[in-house]
């Protein structure tokens, strides 16, 4: 029951051409240093699926300028010109999702179902008529989960049977990446004893945890980004 | 100066009490042009209820960011949340009122405010299910584009973010609500006549009973 | 924003024939006192959805004992005789549905869609044919979305703006009915100001509930039932 | 005596390091026949994994029960969680084990346990979803009912809980596993022969290489 292993074991469980779940809404949640370990071994032909690419130079930003992704599955991508380039000059393909839908299709995976019947964009280009069905009277769209091999990402605190917190907004995507990847590899800086986290408090138990990583969390990825708090 | 006024305006909007949510961009600034003492609860959908002004260096957490990226502060009684929760809650109509920017609204109250096609099409973001699901949309925007075009139209040409979907249009000339008759012109900025306000609008405009300044 | 009231003025909400969701898994999360003054109020004609009935003489079974409901969708009430004699004699409608499913049809309404995917069930008696659709490849069934008018459940804790915590085992289906529901109910010995509840800890955020009850919870209900510990 | 029997060697089922569910009724006393330092998480699907032996009076929480409706504890780096989650849980496989009783299970692994139709049909409850997802479904039942006849059967009657979902059987009388060629009989009661055996069960028994007492 303990995950708790080295980071190096933990990313050489991902071969070429794997599907990865990153956490992170920005930088908040994003697994930097988990990202800066497979950037250093390599592995090619991946499909990210991330809410946003992070910046220029941090995060997923470094995967996809070191030509190790193939595709991104994402939601907004607006904060990083280099990868909207990317896109445009046809280097990488993406694929955009409403938010709430994007959410909506990993947590609809991590149920174990296999999609959902929503009206978001029904009318719009973002919907393909195909995936239309009249039901009980009315126009649906049917979402089909979205499963990956990996989910990578931040958690605040962590017990070594994998018991996860976050913080603040840090949260966003990693509980529902939990319940829909098969393996699931988190980094911590605070790693704690089993028992250490107050049973009501766990924000995703640990049977959705394969592997818990011990970080440092003293680089600059970390800490605050100019020009992004009042002066 | 016209963003100014746009935003002194738009905080009339907002009353004690409402669940709010401020779009990436202009509608994130208004926080700064409520009274302090307005009880507002205001959602941002990276997974937020009770977000408050932009924090300092001092007071800013790295893992508290809005959905633009800001470090923030938060209010007593707020709560974090899931992205799954973020939009449920969205999607549930459990807020009172989007304030989001616009490229385009027209007099049908369509929006788009998401995708110029060949140009700008960095995602959708959580715009599309705001729109769509919030039961009222402000939009804050100039009312032309840098080329003196106007954003106000009779019907929306680029990709619609929702149809029919914005309650009332804020802008640096006007105040216009949408209602089933058309578009409603209730306001003008000071300074301004309204047969000027006409002219630089593309969408049919109809005349309140009383339009007043702002 | 503040949503404190007094119980009566809140049962009162509730007309007769209403949909109401019931909170708890066997008595954690039941409210209590709620049911105690919609008994005393009388509403009738009630469609009640709760994991179970309660057992014979406590919490929602002193309603359909009372004669109030119209009909029940659970799961399970195979601690309820009584309840099941009435079901049997034809007196109650009950409408059974799998565990999980229950909970994930009102988490998908909680959710804004329309229904979900799945293959649960889907060979079994439990399974109309009308409800299957070929889809990629394979049958799946349609489940759709249970929405309600009302939900009442407990809250170990609760702000005035309606932040909720549960405790223990208290959470199980409440969180989601927070989110299904039109209009929630929550019933809360511990009422609190907002800000003494850590915004991390939060089990359910305030835009989900509409009333919070400050109870006493010292009656029996709310007690160690007997022969349910080790002697 | 018998149902002693089924749980003194259902114990050693349960490896250190499983997660495993344990149904109503007969499975969860499985717990007080586990060593004291088997380390194994425990779901119990109202919402919580980790749990313990039964409470006692002096350490029951009100709040804190079993899906059976028993007060509980739990041990450290446990969790509770909302029924969603727990199904989700279940659903995705991340139990290893379920261990449930039967009214019927039959030589394909099916297995009839939530309703007699016109004598017993109190709802589904958590079965349909642990039989269908759970890797491993270990029954432990009485090898035949109180009138004597085998609930080892060629064919299930009763309607099923889940279909083809059982990996091993243990009764008073033998533990069977469910193979794809059939079902293998592996151990005999201590004091019964195999004959004895075959002539109580149904089901077609294939005699497993060495078959052993238990």
């Amino acid at each position: 029951m303990d995950k708790h292993t080295v980071i190096e074991e933990a990313i050489a469980l991902i071969p070429n051409g794997a599907d990865i779940m990153i956490g992170g809404f920005g930088s908040p949640g994003t697994p930097f240093t988990l990202i800066e370990e497979l950037l250093r071994q390599g592995q090619t032909d991946l499909t990210l699926i991330k809410n946003d690419a992070n910046e220029t130079g941090i995060g997923i930003s470094r995967l996809i300028e070191n030509g190790q992704v193939k595709k991104l599955i994402t939601t907004h991508i607006g904060l990083n010109k280099k990868v909207v380039d990317l896109m445009n000059d046809g280097s990488l393909e993406v694929s955009f999702f409403p938010q709430g839908i994007l959410a909506e299709k990993i947590r609809t995976a991590g149920a174990g179902s296999f999609g959902f019947l929503t009206d978001i964009g029904l009318h719009s280009e973002i919907t393909d008529k195909k995936d239309i069905i009249d039901w009980q009277g009315k126009q649906v769209k049917i979402e089909p989960a979205l499963y990956a091999n990996f989910a990578l990402f931040h958690a605040g605190r962590a017990d070594t049977f994998g018991n996860l917190t976050y913080r603040a907004t840090a949260m966003n995507f990693c509980p529902l990446m939990a319940m829909a990847a098969e393996t699931v590899i988190v980094e911590t800086p605070n790693l704690v004893t089993p028992g250490s986290i107050a049973p009501e408090t766990v924000h995703t138990p640990s049977a959705f945890v394969s592997k818990v990583v011990k970080i440092d969390a003293s680089g600059p990825e970390y800490d605050l980004m100019e020009g992004r708090y009042e002066p | 100066m016209s963003l100014e006024r746009i935003l002194k305006r738009a905080a009339h909007e907002i009353t004690d009490g409402q669940t709010i949510n401020l779009g990436i961009g202009v509608p994130t600034m208004l926080v700064n042009y409520l009274p302090a003492d307005r009880d507002v609860m205001i959602h941002s959908e990276n997974g937020v209820l009770g977000a408050g002004r932009k924090a300092s260096v001092a007071t800013a957490d790295p893992a508290l960011i809005d959905a633009g990226g800001s470090y923030i502060t938060t209010r007593p009684g707020g709560a974090f949340f899931d992205s799954a929760v973020s939009f449920a809650m969205i999607r549930r109509a459990k807020l009172d009122m989007s304030v989001m920017g616009a490229f385009e609204v027209d007099q049908e109250g369509n929006l788009a405010n998401w995708k110029i096609p060949g140009k700008f099409s960095p995602g959708i973001g959580g715009a599309m299910e705001l729109a769509q699901k919030t039961k009222n949309i402000l939009i804050l925007c100039t009312h032309q584009d840098k080329h003196g075009n106007s954003k106000i139209l009779k019907k929306c040409t680029l990709p619609l973010t929702a149809e029919k979907c914005v309650s009332r249009i804020i802008t640096d000339m006007a105040v216009m609500d949408v209602t089933k008759d058309g578009l409603v012109l209730k306001e003008i900025a000071e300074g301004l006549t309204i047969e000027q306000v006409v002219q630089a609008t593309d969408a049919d405009l109809i005349l309140g009973e009383e339009v007043r300044s702002f």
